[in-house]
């Protein structure tokens, strides 16, 4: 019994048609929640007594800093079910997690940046955490130039996944290193704001954002995946059918 | 060079089968966006590697500050020599370099073609960004727009020294770091110019006269290493 | 809970903050919104790679059959 | 076969030849002609020097003795005309593998149309955009070879083992262009492991000439000049 | 040709094979079988899947369908115990370039003695200690086939165009051993587009599994894994 | 794993026909002694760029001096780096590295013996040359020992990590730069503790935890990293 559920969920056509039916909520969700939030955050939650209105960047910086790291393990677990089971739709789902992975990266060191120039006065400093930041995402970018190379994609699929695992195994050493490598070089004037003092009225917005990011997440993932999946099985007479089916319906649209 | 009049009627001149610069350009370049990681390579280096360096002497803002004109030219140098080797590797190895030099035509205008292409995907991308790797490195604020121009003057000139090092190495196995050996010491000018304009420039001199030499650098590269290459390659050929 | 700005200009200048604000926003809107169509950019390219496809199909067989019909009669 | 049109006529003639490769000499005292409207096949058994000839023909091995002349110049004057009417196929083929058979002709100036019909001709239709690393060995080769098929090809063929990887069919189908270029006046010179169907196809054992080869050894004169 | 020893002999037993590149289907419904003594040719035009073949019963290649076993063990079990009597020779020669033939054959764990005797007998004599990368094409491959005459070699033979490149000597030779091999109970998978004279020979054609291949696409069960 | 109860008496197990870790290594070391330029391209790699170095930021000697043990090691670390692309192409290319995939023997052995020779002749010639550089450079005297020791142990973690990507690149034709993108930031940590040494000694500390650490490193870099490549090695060739 649990080998058939695996089996099916394992199949890229039964995860196409399942999904199509959540697609729609997962949108409306993440759309409804990111929106909610971030008009509380910038329009209704109050001031910051220190850092004034420049502190509601914490609105998409930590939700984006979260999912980052989250997504680099996303992917690395999917790529080593794929690598273990063979699993087709675990490499799919572990080759569209990357580009979204290093997105949200992106987002975060972008919207600190940002940040700092307020509070800091610079745009950039080399502090631990933002270091571990911007090392995940040279590993993102490596997992998404190796994908690229390859003009193979099942040769991609685990050459990329056993880099994730490799990259998965270092992460924490890198952690670790980076910490204790800004220790030794006795921190400059920097102090971020100390997060214990946060006001409910700042923090529900910030938990609805983070909740949206990750319906987000997930239904950005999904999409990915699903494209993906007709990309490669284009095929099949399924996904031939879904197309022509489409351009059908699309024309008499048209027509 | 072609005589028609000795030749069969049905026989166009061997001129027409051969490319000239503008398809050798375009197919260059089509074979550059294809690849387009690699277009992404060189640049993506030269950032990891400028993030590897607080890592290396710590990452105080005023060290950084002071380093940052040099760094950032040293690595984006070593961004353009690494990107080189492979400018002629493929085609040594399939045969079509050998079909070039066969032409009747000079190899001038292929390796401008293949020069002009690296620069346009290495060189250009470099120094767009390296206002991005200024500020990551605390480059006073006077320095950006002298380390953009001495780039992007300074980046061509590297490319063009570069292809000589990459011609005079394209028929050995290993040649990465041997081509480093041979360009490194040539590039040496650029560099001391380089940094110079942005030095004069954080400091609050005028940087016009070294973005001068630069470009003169640039000018006398372009009549001479394409020559030099060319003839590298005749004799890497013949092996 | 209220609206914390006296009017919209205020909203948008956040005490100066402003086009830190929203240049964070902005550009996070744009990047999330990237991702969302991107799969929507995929799938009418792949349309357009499956028409191709059909039509090197229907050539190849239109080649085969010509060549056939010519080794026929020979 | 058709009788020079003019003297000289667009033909090479190779003299007392004699080639070496590290000090080695491979084979000495070479002669042979070829005119328009021939072919001549060297043989020769592996590392008899069949590359190595071929090479120095185009010039670009250099380590020899001997005249060469094209169309009654001698070399090195009468190379450039010689390339000028060259087409030249070797061990490597020549084709890019990052581009498509199709850009890959393109690369060598042909036009669409004309590339699309000498690809049709090799067999290779339905594959004219795929990248040429996608190919198989065979489908390699006739990449390269589809240039003999374009119909702005030069006068003189210089090919290196033409039918290596080549199936049955492809074999046959390039004898029958071979002939052809041969009926409309222009020369073919190559090399072979594999017997070829070619009307008036002449040989050259390139064995036959290693023997006096230590002959030519000890020639003090000749060794005064690099 | 001899009969196998024992049951389940060292043989090699295909059924329903069908092979795909990027989702092409390249052939389908292919049945053999190979057991000691006995040589097959796989023919067929270029690009037919002949290399693709060879792969996949290696085991370097991995998308294929059917069943495939080894000794009655079925892929990929017996995947294992198939490499271990194993010598394969591909299109890549497996000929280190900066070493010499007799360093070559040394890698694969010749001795001294075994590996000058191997190079007599493709002619390679006096070439021992150049290196391989100042030999010439047929040279080379000569040294990749030297393998061949070891007194060690395995039993399941596998080879990818083990002609192409050798001269007319080197191919009798080639073929001497080859009857050899088979005479003492081996057998000799292998591709050639030039005829082979090997008594016993058969020949299978992958051209004809070519036609049936699109009926091969729609199978659900098998799509979950990569 | 082979029955030789099934196999014609004649033939000998296929396991004595392919080679085990000692004659692995030997002919690994026969052809870098035979290519003896290769060994020295690192090292003079090495040299030039941070000869460039003072060329690129200023001759100070306090500043020098400051930033020497950050630059030496980064520079030993794109040295190693930039060795490693053709750790395995050239066997890949002629269809060595298939012929040791197809053997029963795991890949572990041959991975390990490639690395300890690429060790022997890059990272243990730089480990012996950094004294110089470091005076150079104006290390400070304390700093020498902890720089070589550092190197010594850090250079062979480098190799490990560097061969699981090229083993992972080896099938892809300009290889260089991505090598480098995707094994940097793996290398982060070595380089932290290596400098860490350095900078320890210097200031006038211990700094036998951070070789401990190193040394931590290596051994699992030793147990895991030919594991990785194996494995990588067997994604690459099937293409
Ligand atoms: C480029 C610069 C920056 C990067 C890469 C960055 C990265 C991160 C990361 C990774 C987190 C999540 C931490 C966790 O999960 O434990 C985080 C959280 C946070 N960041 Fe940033 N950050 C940057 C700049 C800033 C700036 C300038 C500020 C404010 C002055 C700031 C304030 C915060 C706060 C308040 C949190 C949430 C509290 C916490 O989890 O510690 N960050 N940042
Ligand atoms: N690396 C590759 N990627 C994608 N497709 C490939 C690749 N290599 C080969 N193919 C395709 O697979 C098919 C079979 O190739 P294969 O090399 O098996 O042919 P072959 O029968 O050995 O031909 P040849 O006689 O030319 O050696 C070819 O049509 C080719 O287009
Ligand atoms: N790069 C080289 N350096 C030194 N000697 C070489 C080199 N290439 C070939 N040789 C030597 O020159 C001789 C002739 O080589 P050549 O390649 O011309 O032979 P060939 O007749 O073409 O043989 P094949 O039939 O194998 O292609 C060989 O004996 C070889 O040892
Ligand atoms: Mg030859
Ligand atoms: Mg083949």
């Amino acid at each position: 019994m649990a080998w058939q559920w695996f089996h099916r969920l394992g199949s890229p056509r039964w995860f196409y048609q399942k999904t199509s039916v959540w697609m729609p909520w997962l949108a409306l969700a993440s759309v409804l929640l990111i929106g909610v939030g971030s008009v509380w955050g910038l329009g209704f939650a109050p001031e910051d007594a220190k850092q004034g209105n420049s502190y509601r960047i914490i609105y998409i910086h930590v939700p984006a800093a979260f999912l980052a790291l989250a997504g680099y393990y996303i992917m690395a677990i999917s790529g080593a079910i794929g690598l273990i089971w063979k699993m087709k739709l675990s490499f799919v789902v572990m080759r569209a997690a990357a580009p979204i992975g290093a997105v949200l990266t992106f987002i975060a060191l972008f919207t600190g940046a940002v940040w700092g120039k307020p509070t800091w006065g610079t745009y950039w400093v080399w502090d631990a955490r933002i270091t571990s930041m911007l090392i995940l995402l040279f590993l993102y970018i490596g997992v998404i130039a190796l994908a690229r190379a390859f003009s193979r994609e099942q040769v991609a699929d685990k050459a990329c996944a056993l880099l994730a695992l490799v990259g998965t195994v270092n992460i924490p050493i890198i952690y670790k290193s980076v910490d204790w490598w800004f220790t030794l070089h006795q921190p400059a004037t920097i102090k971020l704001t100390e997060k214990s003092s946060i006001d409910p009225s700042m923090f529900y917005p910030l938990l609805i954002m983070i909740i949206g990011f990750y319906c987000f997440y997930a239904w950005t993932l999904i999409a990915h995946t699903r494209e993906k999946i007709l990309q490669r099985e284009w095929r099949t007479n399924w996904v031939q059918q879904l197309m022509q089916g489409e351009s059908i319906t699309t024309e008499s649209k048209e027509g | 060079m072609s005589s028609p009049e000795t030749t069969a009627q049905s026989f166009a001149p061997a001129a027409r089968t051969v490319p000239g610069f503008a398809p050798l350009f375009r197919s260059e370049l089509l074979l550059a966006l294809r690849r387009r990681a690699d277009i992404a390579n060189p640049l993506l280096f030269f950032v990891t590697v400028l993030a590897l360096l607080p890592i290396g002497v710590g990452p105080e803002p005023e060290l950084l500050a002071r380093l940052a004109p040099g760094m950032i030219w040293v690595v984006a140098l070593l961004a353009t020599l690494l990107s080189q080797e492979s400018l002629f590797r493929a085609d040594f190895e399939d045969g079509s370099l050998e079909q070039l030099a066969l032409t009747p035509q000079p190899l001038y205008f292929a390796v401008l073609a293949k020069v002009s292409v690296h620069w346009l995907v290495t060189g250009l991308p470099l120094a767009l960004l390296s206002p991005l790797l200024g500020m990551m490195l605390n480059l006073p604020d006077d320095g950006y727009l002298s380390l953009f121009l001495s780039l992007l003057l300074g980046t061509a000139s590297l490319s063009l020294i570069g292809a000589v090092g990459a011609a005079l190495t394209v028929a050995l196995r290993r040649a990465g770091l041997l081509l480093a050996l041979i360009v490194m010491p040539l590039y040496v000018p650029v560099l001391i110019f380089g940094t110079g304009a942005v030095q004069a420039a954080v400091d609050g001199y005028a940087y016009g006269p070294q973005l001068a030499i630069l470009a003169a650098l640039l000018a006398a590269g372009t009549a001479l290493a394409p020559l030099a290459a060319a003839g590298a390659i005749r004799i890497s050929l013949d092996n | 809970m209220q609206f914390q700005f006296e009017s919209l200009a205020a909203f948008l200048h956040m005490d100066g903050h402003g086009p830190f604000v929203w240049a964070a926003y902005g550009v996070t809107f744009l990047a999330l919104a990237a991702m969302a169509l991107q799969p929507r950019l995929q799938r009418r390219r792949l349309k357009k790679e499956l028409e191709r496809q059909q039509r090197i199909e229907a050539r190849r067989r239109a080649v085969e059959g010509r060549q056939s019909k010519a080794a026929e009669p020979a | 076969m058709m009788a020079p049109k003019s003297l000289p006529a667009p033909s090479l003639r190779v003299r007392q030849l004699s080639c070496e490769r590290d000090g080695r000499v491979l084979f000495a005292g070479l002669d042979f002609d070829l005119g328009p409207g021939q072919a001549l096949q060297i043989e020769g058994a592996n590392g008899a020097g069949k590359t190595t000839l071929l090479r120095t023909l185009i010039g670009s091995a250099t380590d020899h003795r001997g005249d060469i002349s094209w169309n009654g110049r001698a070399f090195p004057a009468g190379l450039q005309e010689l390339r000028s009417h060259l087409l030249y196929i070797g061990h490597g083929a020549g084709v890019r593998r990052g581009l498509t058979p199709l850009e890959n002709l393109a690369w060598y100036g042909a036009s669409r149309d004309d590339a699309m019909r000498a690809l049709e001709q090799v067999d290779l239709f339905g594959f004219e955009d795929s990248l040429c690393q996608q190919l198989s060995a065979g489908q390699n080769r006739r990449v390269a070879l589809a240039r003999l098929f374009l119909p702005a090809a030069p006068p003189l063929w210089i090919l290196d083992e033409p039918l290596a990887a080549l199936d049955v069919a492809g074999v046959s189908g390039l004898q029958g262009q071979m002939a052809c270029h041969l009926s409309r006046g222009g020369s073919i010179l190559f090399t072979s492991h594999q017997p070829v169907a070619l009307a008036g196809l002449c040989t050259l054992n390139l064995s036959e000439f290693t023997s006096s080869a230590l002959a030519a050894f000890d020639q003090e004169g000749a060794d005064v000049l690099a």
